[in-house]
């Protein structure tokens, strides 16, 4: 298992980090956007404001380390449900995202120009969907590489057996980025699968490497180097983060009647941000100074989009028809009016 | 006689059948430590234990598919969907393979299997839990549906379900989970597949549900009566096998029928109520008969749902005009 | 203008299309060298390169999957699947995701995906390749289900299909792909969805077909022609958008109509096609309208087929019971 | 590629063959049979007296090979649709099998204490059912092992992956025989997966292994190795058994619209029965007089087999409904009512 970055925040015996020091600070700040945002959609959540709600805690390293080997220009960005600081970093709206757990149906589009699919609730499903729009950008030549994300979990369907042959097939410009965070709402990464996730690449017929999904560096530079190959026409990666879920796998779940004694405790002296704080710390990059700086920015930038997300009008009747056809059959224009006349015409 | 609400009625069947029949497993997501989503299995690992109580691999496809190598070698497994919207995946092991063994192999081999799905609305949950899908298994002989709307009926037809050599897909109200307690007896009892039940007595109109729709309905009558309208409330209890005598009968006294569903118009079963009724009861039918539906839409988010779902609004309404025509 | 079958006309028609629009790229299993196991695409891989007609790996989700991907992508891909029946492996993919990402998606995507599939009995095929489950995506809202009966409509229809922005599933009756030969045109045309069909003027009765059960109705027409029953075929061509005006003012002037299909009774398409029908035209019904279909049971060994279809004779009964109503 | 029996015949240096020269012999006669079976068949349906017929020409070692190291007294198999000889080996009747594709439901079925599966047409759907069948074995202290067969076609589909997955975590006492024929219809093994097949195995945490699947000593080997695995407890095998299709898909394909040019020619150097054949008479073990009895005995055991089924009675009206429920619906029940009066009552 690749690992740059200890748990104690040291680099591990000769290693070089790829990504640089400016944007190592750059991610720790994307990671602690995370940390801060599940924090407050959870206490959200809490207060009946917003819908149920899937917390990214533990497992930031993964999502924003992956993701920062993109370029937002040309790339594209297939999410499981998890990967919020992704779809931010990538140019998705907090606001709008925001927008989207309060219901607000018709302001959570995610705008043109921005690369990202939609979340995705049925599990493994997006794969295929990333496979096809990674086969679609090589076919019209056009320069983009797409990230996939799904959970060890999904990775038991048959939509990623399938999504990854059809990638290896057509040598499609993919990484698969399995978020191994040891825990499927409560079933455990053994109970999974008895084998190891990065393995079934070969497969494939194309690479799979395991990293320490809690480490920024060795995230960054798996997907770094799997962008670059998928990039050259090298085909698809798969990339195995081991990973902790930190928290609840949503706010209707409650860990404590699965968890084993005590794995929480071993788990949180994994935590992805604190290792990165000292580690640049040691480099006299951060201290509490910088940390109090980048909380206080991060705590205004997501009160803005929650007070911008509450000033969208809320979803009306109409919203029920919208976007369901291009050319709606007559029968479902005669329900949309019948829809009007009950909810007295909005 | 104990007072259960549906989940617990669920859960009393489930560890009242596996202790009387040691060939039955329970399988699924999360079934085993967490008890199942909704809690109706728990319990069930510290009793009867890892090899009975199954955690799987997250797999839809494989849960239903293995879950008839399971009955071919000898076991009776009660699989767990965890929602029926997720039965999608496993689409292709359901009808097609677990409804039509018993044929393939010329009665050689049969599906002894119970699949379990929450579904329906109501209750705000995210994309495809809610989702209504029953009519998709209809159209696939062999598998036999069943829904319950009562604690009573769900234990009842759930041991009925079990013990009945034929698959069946057995669908439960996650609206109605907790909603109320009810007498439910502790022991063994069946309810038999194929009776509808009269939920409500009524003279001018029949409402026609199943599921959590039938409380909607039940609510509806409520409404009516206070207008002088005497709905009745008749609960199909299984679409497969469906009980055209019985709503015949129902109906054939009012004249008037309305059929309520929470999935879209279109080829719900609803549909096949209506033709059925009006191929069986033409003659005695005083007006058409009304479908109180959901849209021709997927399942909007739950902000939506109260504008998605049929209401008792909607059924009054219906109810009302049918009546008046 | 030329004389094509339906193979034919769908072959001219993904040529046509293949060549006004390069966007346009065929996907699917043994599309390419072999032209599809019916020829459908014979010629395609030679005049547009392995780039724009793919054999696939063998995995019907991934077919699916994939294409909208691909859609997303900019491309517009017609996806063949082998045979209907084995649309339940890519059962999670087609209304739930191609049906449904417009709307996932707020409108930011769409899924401008063609799925072509043979379907129907009558030709001893092996299980699964006959089976005809076009009902079971008509409860899946965002998908358009079409089912042309005719040369001229594969061709137009097929066109119509791959320009519609929404998804569409496109049914080929297998038993008439070589049937017979009508004039049709070598350029550029469409069918609009959502217009029924008078196959063939009635006045006693009105006979509702899809695919490939309007060439059994129109042989029970001519039989019926002969004891002096006047009896109307209307094709309705599209499931999904279904001309419900179409067939209203058909069954309103005779009165008296009978729907045919090859899928099992319960819960097929012919259920809806009845319920709307004695939901808007109650009042000028003056009989019953009968069912004429497969029955509920697997679609049987090829040796058996010919008790399991719908049959002219059943057909003509039905027909002759409805008129003396 | 383990081989032991080169395509001219010899045993490759130092190969010690696992299967006895009896048993040997025994394996070659039903590969003979299977092949004379194949060519009766196939005449039977162009004279429309069978139904839709696939051949399992060139195949013979890998499903005789690997069949041979099964019990059929405790062990099971979960066939494809092209394993003839193999559930015949296993105690399902010739007769009942030629029955079948005459199209005599009731005399087709697979008769009580023989432990094979029925044909499965749906691809890959077996894999599930036989990864269920193996772990309720298990589950019941049953001896009994499973072999599931498919194509490396069906080996695309989710359903291969999520039964291997399956059957992985349950430890479950199954060998997967991937029949790798080099085509799935018309399609290439090199557009089928960009990988090679038995490493997919290593991804669910069991033994993969790779083949000559023309050498019926090869393949023998690594399926007694899988059978005593699973016996053992140890659970699930992958054998990749690379072989070639020497005839049609199936009677309604015609293999000259693909097949490039010489490739049937090359494949048949490969032929499985030839080789076995010259093996066994450089052991004295075989001459054009054992041919010619095997043939003869071969000859009268399939006349015999379609005379049985010839005489076997039609399917009738009824057939229909027999085993659809075991308690049918009251509205089937009426439609059985209604099909026998159209049909006079039979
Ligand atoms: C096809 C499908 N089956 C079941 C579910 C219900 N479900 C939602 S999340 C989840 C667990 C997912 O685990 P994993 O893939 O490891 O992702 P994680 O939640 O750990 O990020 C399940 C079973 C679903 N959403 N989709
Ligand atoms: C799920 C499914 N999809 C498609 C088909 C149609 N079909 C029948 S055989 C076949 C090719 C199978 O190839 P392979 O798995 O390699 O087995 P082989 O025929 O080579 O033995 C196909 C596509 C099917 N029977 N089932
Ligand atoms: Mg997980
Ligand atoms: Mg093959």
């Amino acid at each position: 298992m690749r690992r740059i970055l200890d748990p104690q925040g040291n680099l591990v015996d000769g290693a070089q980090p790829r990504l640089s020091l400016a944007r190592t600070v750059e991610g720790l700040r994307w990671m602690m956007l995370s940390r801060a945002f599940d924090a407050r959609a959870t206490a959200l959540q809490r207060q009946g404001r917003l819908g149920t709600y899937s917390p990214v805690k533990g497992q930031e390293a993964s999502v924003v380390g992956s993701s920062l080997a993109l370029d937002p220009a040309t790339d594209w960005i297939a999410p499981s449900y998890r990967e919020l600081p992704a779809l931010v970093r990538h140019g998705h709206s907090l606001e709008r995202i925001v927008a989207g757990y309060m219901g607000k149906v018709a302001s959570s589009g995610i705008i043109e120009g921005v690369n990202v699919l939609p979340n995705q609730v049925a599990l493994a499903t997006q794969l295929q969907h990333a496979s096809g729009l990674a086969w679609g950008l090589k076919l019209q030549r056009k320069p983009g590489v797409v990230m996939a994300y799904c959970g060890e979990g999904a990775a038991s369907e048959g939509d990623f057996h399938e999504a990854c042959n059809m990638a290896g097939v057509r040598r499609a410009p993919i990484v698969f980025v399995l978020m191994n965070n040891q825990w499927a709402i409560s079933t455990s990464r053994e109970l999974q699968s008895a084998g190891e996730f990065y393995r079934r690449a070969e497969g494939y017929g194309f690479k799979g490497v395991q990293v320490d999904g809690n480490d920024l560096l060795a995230v960054y530079e798996a997907a770094a180097d799997a962008v670059e190959r998928a990039r050259a026409g090298n085909g698809p990666t798969l990339i195995d983060c081991v990973t902790c879920r930190l928290s609840f796998h949503n706010t209707t779940d409650d860990p404590g009647a699965y968890l084993p004694d005590g794995w929480l405790e071993r788990a949180e002296r994994e935590d992805p941000i604190l290792r990165v704080q000292t580690f640049l710390a040691a480099q006299g990059l951060w201290d509490d100074g910088s940390r109090v700086a980048v909380e206080g920015e991060i705590a205004e930038q997501i009160d803005a989009a929650v007070q911008a997300a509450s000033a969208m009008r809320t979803s009306r009747a109409a919203d029920v028809f919208e976007n369901v056809y291009a050319r709606p059959p007559e029968r479902v224009r005669r329900q949309r009016d019948e829809l009007l006349r009950l909810a007295g015409g909005s | 006689m104990a007072q259960r609400n549906i989940v617990e009625a669920i859960r009393d069947g489930l560890a009242f059948e596996m202790e009387r029949d040691e060939r039955v497993i329970v399988l699924g997501l999360d079934v085993g430590k967490l008890g199942g989503v909704f809690r109706a299995t728990q319990g069930l690992l510290e009793r009867f234990g890892p090899e009975r109580v199954v955690d799987t691999p997250l797999a839809e496809g494989g849960i239903i598919g293995c879950s008839l190598g399971l009955a071919v070698s000898g076991l009776i497994p009660v699989a767990e969907i965890q929602f029926l919207g997720f039965t999608h995946q496993a689409f292709h092991q359901i009808g097609p393979q677990l409804g039509r063994y018993r044929f393939r192999s010329r009665g050689r081999y049969h599906a002894q299997v119970t699949i379990r799905a929450p579904f329906g609305g109501g209750v705000k949950t995210p994309e495809f839990h809610p989702d209504a899908v029953e009519a998709q298994f209809v159209q696939t002989p062999g598998i036999k549906v069943v829904c319950p709307a009562t604690p009573h009926d769900a234990k009842g037809m759930l041991l009925e379900a079990i013990r009945d050599p034929d698959p069946v897909l057995f669908l439960e109200p996650q609206r109605l989970y907790r909603k109320g307690r009810e007498e439910v007896p502790d022991g063994d009892y069946t309810v038999p597949f194929g009776k509808a039940r009269v939920a409500r007595a009524g003279f001018d109109v029949t409402m026609i549900a199943w599921s959590a729709a039938v409380e909607m309905c039940l609510q509806a009558a409520e409404d009516l009566q206070r207008e002088g309208i005497s709905a009745g409330v008749l609960d199909l209890r299984t679409l497969v096998p469906l009980d055209v005598d019985g709503m015949v009968a129902e109906v054939s006294r009012t004249g008037r029928a309305v059929v309520v569903h929470e999935a879209p118009l279109s080829a719900g079963f609803g549909a096949e109520v209506v033709a059925t009724l009006q191929e069986e009861a033409f003659y005695s039918l005083d007006a058409p008969i009304r479908r109180v539906t959901a849209w021709d839409t997927p399942y909007p988010p739950a902000s939506l749902e109260g504008w998605y779902l049929p209401t008792v609004r909607r059924v009054v309404e219906a109810a009302r005009r049918t009546v008046a025509a």
